[in-house]
């Protein structure tokens, strides 16, 4: 089940994403048997997060306004830091307002030995500044990838947005700014209404759309821009199952990460594994390389 | 916490959209009043949070009331169907070392009271009990409290069954609040956040809802918001907080 | 129920949309309590459409791949116009790869008294060329606009995408460039993958992704560019219930359109009519005038 | 064409996979053999639709392979149940005026064919059938064609029971064959696409399937490409169409 992204070699395609697995704290026999683990998003300063409710849900989909809640870099440093599980590749997902943030946070973990790599996240759709405001734009999106690769020689993916831009061309920009890798995609902007209080039920006013029901969505955006970019692609949407990643590898990415589903069942990522496993006996495959972006045509 | 599967070995319904389920747990180590479990519905994608309202032997009680999808597919289970849950979550209550113990439940919030109140009873702690609702049919599990309370007051909002009035207008009436050494408290947050105003001078643990995510510490989905005005995750620290520890 | 947009008034606010409702021709008792229908999209020239499967669902989506086939500009004169209801106003969904085909409709049809006025289909993700390739273009958008606004005094909205774009600059280009109202939004461009075959499940390759899953991507996009733009919005994805179309009119929507639960239920609309009514009753609101927009913020 | 709630009288097992429904249908004119109904079902947002496999009175009967979790839902469905409907959809077949007639059906594309046979019985034109399946345990209705053919011939592809052999093989041996004035078919596309190529001199009339988005003329969904290289709606046009007017 080994893939290689770079120079670095995970034990499977699967990474669990940031936001839903904390900072890898808990369900250790989960995290030694997935590809890598990324942390959920850290700030310069501490955050507590947006006002609740932040979370909603139906059939197929999940709505969450959570807000970048996190420690913030000082306690990452002292408190998760020195607890942060040596079994699996840790990314930090990193979080900011403008270059200077990501300065500040780049500058102490860039060559810490404990951190595998790093996931900028231009695309939280849940702060009112950086995030998606960010990574909608090719130029800002091409900086900040310059800036952390002038400050760190670890893997650097770049999580971008798809909403009110055209990721392909920001897609084009993280790679020649010299990401290894862009992640796709973060939630869609999402606006869930309390018709009788005719106020956004969310508490920040709206929140991010994740779940399978955006798979068909994210599949598309992940094969349109594998297709067109040099730097290998990380799917984000919708996974719960082996078949989910399966398509994902099919369509050109080379690492499929799981969000909503954790919340669902913590050790979902253990079955999916299974089921990809169990689908590459039945379909004869024998590594995840050899059918990443084997999607033929129609 | 563990996932498991477990059969329905019953589903009563005790009044207009309250239901109560009996399930069968293989494999579970001891569970303490207060903590919950998360039931996988079908219709939504997230789980559902239910309180254990009992125990006897393997078997947890849960009592639920409907007021979405999700509740409204639990109430149709039918004995034999296998629920997949996952739990317990949470903390469990501290059992106070000495009583008399007071409770509180409004509504469906008395379910969880039930629990703690049989551990109490079963560490022979007095406790007192008032169990509230909007109206007589509401009221949910007094034989029940009976058997291991000292005292069980009933309370209608509209006076069809004891008491008439709102929950906390009832508790400042009576002199079990005067004497209990602590209070427990569970039913909707009006009433909830109208118990801190009502001057009582011991300590009161308040168990909390909030729309969850994962239930498990994973996603920071259930916040509630602290005196401290930081936010505190109501599946990991709760969900039972002290009063006056958080902001309604 | 009324509801005006620019100088008409609406009987209510349920449009059926393109695509959903053939060109009208059946279902009379559906169609005669709407405030619209929009006919499936017409082109030049007859299109066969793509091959099949065309269609995949999910519990809370539709993917689909039609890809516009039609009987085309002549046949539409010859044979539906005549036959079309009168009991409704009709808006005809135009589609073309340039400016020239929509000269070639609009000339004839601009101001045929049968039809109420057009819908300018410049989001359609299921063909290879015009479609969403033209809506991806504020240029375009308001080069297609100017044009069809020069052709007819009838109202014109646009149909957008919010595919690979930022619908909110195209929304302005066709607020400017004289369009009577936009049309949020269209499918989202859609990847179902058959991975036995290891091909795109669709004839087609791909397809747009619709139904109830879409609304909250949906509702936040109608928000954000009714905001923004001085004409009416008019909401299109996943509404399937009078909840749905409360929640449109409130986050700014003008008409709200019904497209895949059409597929479910050809009797919808008027479930959704009813249910929209009980809850204006429920919450003492008189007409749709009244909400429009009137979502607080939180 | 209507949209009806139908209650559940009967949900038996045929085979793997295999289910026959029984449905009581209220307030419905004729139907024809060929038509079909759409199935609502939970799990996934479109109908799914289903042939009339027979009629007594009131009520109708379908018969189901389960091939997804549309499918899969129908299985489980409980008698009393009540379903959600659309129909009759589709065109009916047009009855002969004279016979004999000869039925092809492959797996559980024999159900179509069983309600027919029964019209054309009850019409009085003689009609033979193949009915066809991989193994024997996925025959159905044998018994209920026997009560309304001159002949039933069984054929199997793995010899099980009755012939062995494709069932187009079989066809191609029959006497029945040459004597047939037309013939109808229902099974898996490579069933029909062989058939295609046997050179049989009469009419061949094919029942279709194909991915519906509404079944009622409204999408365009469900398109089967004709020899003119145009595409056909399924719903509408067909189910049933000529063998050589359409692409297989
Ligand atoms: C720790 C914990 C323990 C619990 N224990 C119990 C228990 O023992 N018994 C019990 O009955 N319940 C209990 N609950 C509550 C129970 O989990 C919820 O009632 C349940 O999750 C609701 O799910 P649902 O799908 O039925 O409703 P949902 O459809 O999810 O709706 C739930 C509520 O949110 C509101 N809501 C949802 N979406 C919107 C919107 N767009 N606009 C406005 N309002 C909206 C609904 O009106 C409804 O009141 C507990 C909750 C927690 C957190
Ligand atoms: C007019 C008509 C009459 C019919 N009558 C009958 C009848 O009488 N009895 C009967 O049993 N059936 C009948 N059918 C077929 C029946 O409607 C289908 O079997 C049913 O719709 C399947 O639904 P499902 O949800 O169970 O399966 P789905 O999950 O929708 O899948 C159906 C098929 O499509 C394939 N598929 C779906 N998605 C993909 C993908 N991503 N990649 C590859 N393959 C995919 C599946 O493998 C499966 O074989 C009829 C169909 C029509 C059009
Ligand atoms: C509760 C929740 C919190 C999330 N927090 C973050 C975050 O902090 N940083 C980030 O880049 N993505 C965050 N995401 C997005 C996920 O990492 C993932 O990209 C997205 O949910 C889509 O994948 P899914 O459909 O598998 O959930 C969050 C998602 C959820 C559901
Ligand atoms: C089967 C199908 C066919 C469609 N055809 C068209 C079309 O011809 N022109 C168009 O502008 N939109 C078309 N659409 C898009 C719908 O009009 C509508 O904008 C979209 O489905 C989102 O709304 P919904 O979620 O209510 O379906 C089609 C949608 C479906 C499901
Ligand atoms: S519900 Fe996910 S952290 Fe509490
Ligand atoms: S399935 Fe919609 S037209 Fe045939």
């Amino acid at each position: 089940m080994n893939v290689k992204l770079g120079k670095t070699t995970f034990r499977n395609p699967l990474v669990l994403a940031s936001g839903t697995f904390g900072y890898g704290l808990t369900f250790p026999e989960v995290i030694e048997k997935v590809g890598a683990l990324v942390t959920k998003g850290i700030t310069v300063e501490e955050r507590i997060g947006n006002p609740p409710p932040r979370i909603w849900d139906s059939a197929e989909t999940v709505v969450n306004s959570v807000g970048l809640e996190n420690v913030g870099l000082q306690r990452f440093q002292t408190e998760i830091l020195p607890m942060i599980p040596t079994s699996t590749p840790v990314y930090v997902n990193l979080a900011g307002v403008d270059l200077g943030d990501f300065k500040s946070i780049l500058q102490p973990l860039g060559q810490d030995q404990r951190i595998a790599g790093f996931e900028l996240n231009l695309s939280c759709p849940n702060v009112k500044e950086g995030g998606a405001a960010l990574g909608q734009s090719s130029r800002k999106v091409s900086e900040v990838t310059a800036l952390a690769r002038s400050l760190t020689v670890k893997p650097i993916w770049v999580k971008l947005t798809s909403n009110f831009c055209d990721v392909r061309e920001i897609s084009k920009a993280a790679a020649d700014a010299g990401a290894d890798a862009v992640v796709l995609v973060n939630t869609l902007n999402a606006l869930v209404i309390d018709v009788e209080k005719r106020k956004p039920f969310l508490g920040a006013g709206s929140g991010g759309l994740s779940g399978p029901a955006v798979k068909p969505h994210v599949l598309y955006i992940v094969r349109e821009i594998s297709r067109i970019i040099d730097i290998p692609v990380i799917a984000s949407g919708g996974v719960v199952s082996g078949l989910d990643v399966f398509e994902y590898l099919l369509a050109g990415a080379r690492l499929v990460q799981l969000g909503s589903i954790n919340l669902v069942d913590p050790g979902a990522a253990l079955r999916i594994l299974e089921e990809l496993k169990d689908l590459f006996r039945r379909e004869g495959v024998n590594s995840p390389t050899e059918i990443i972006g084997r999607l033929e045509d129609r | 916490m563990i996932r498991l599967k477990a059969p329905v070995l019953e589903n009563r319904e005790l009044g207009p959209g309250l239901y109560s389920l009996w399930l069968a747990i293989e494999g579970l180590n001891e569970v303490q009043p207060g903590q919950f479990f998360e039931f996988r519905i079908r219709e939504r994608f997230l789980r559902r949070a239910l309180s254990i309202a009992d125990q006897k032997g393997r078997n947890l009680r849960f009592v639920l009331k409907t007021v979405g999808s999700g509740t409204q597919w639990l109430a149709q289970v039918r004995v034999g169907e296998m629920l997949d849950l996952i739990g317990p979550c949470g903390q469990g209550v501290k059992i106070p070392d000495q009583g008399p113990v007071m409770l509180l439940g409004g509504g469906v919030g008395s379910a969880p009271l039930l629990y703690l109140a049989r551990r109490l009873s079963e560490k022979g702690i007095k406790n007192d009990a008032v169990i509230a609702a909007c109206t007589r049919n509401e009221l949910i599990l007094v034989e029940e409290f009976k058997e291991v309370c000292r005292e069980v007051i009933v309370s209608t909002d509209d006076g069809s069954s004891g008491h008439k009035g709102l929950l906390t207008e009832v508790v400042r009436t009576l002199h079990q609040t005067t004497q209990a050494k602590v209070l427990y408290a569970c039913g909707p947050e009006p009433m909830l956040a109208a118990l801190k105003n009502i001057g009582l001078k011991q300590p009161v643990y308040a168990f909390l809802e909030s729309r969850m995510g994962c239930g498990m510490g994973l996603c920071v989905g259930c916040a509630v918001k602290g005196r401290d005005s930081r936010y505190h995750r109501v599946c990991l620290e709760g969900p039972v907080f002290d009063l006056t520890e958080i902001e309604l």
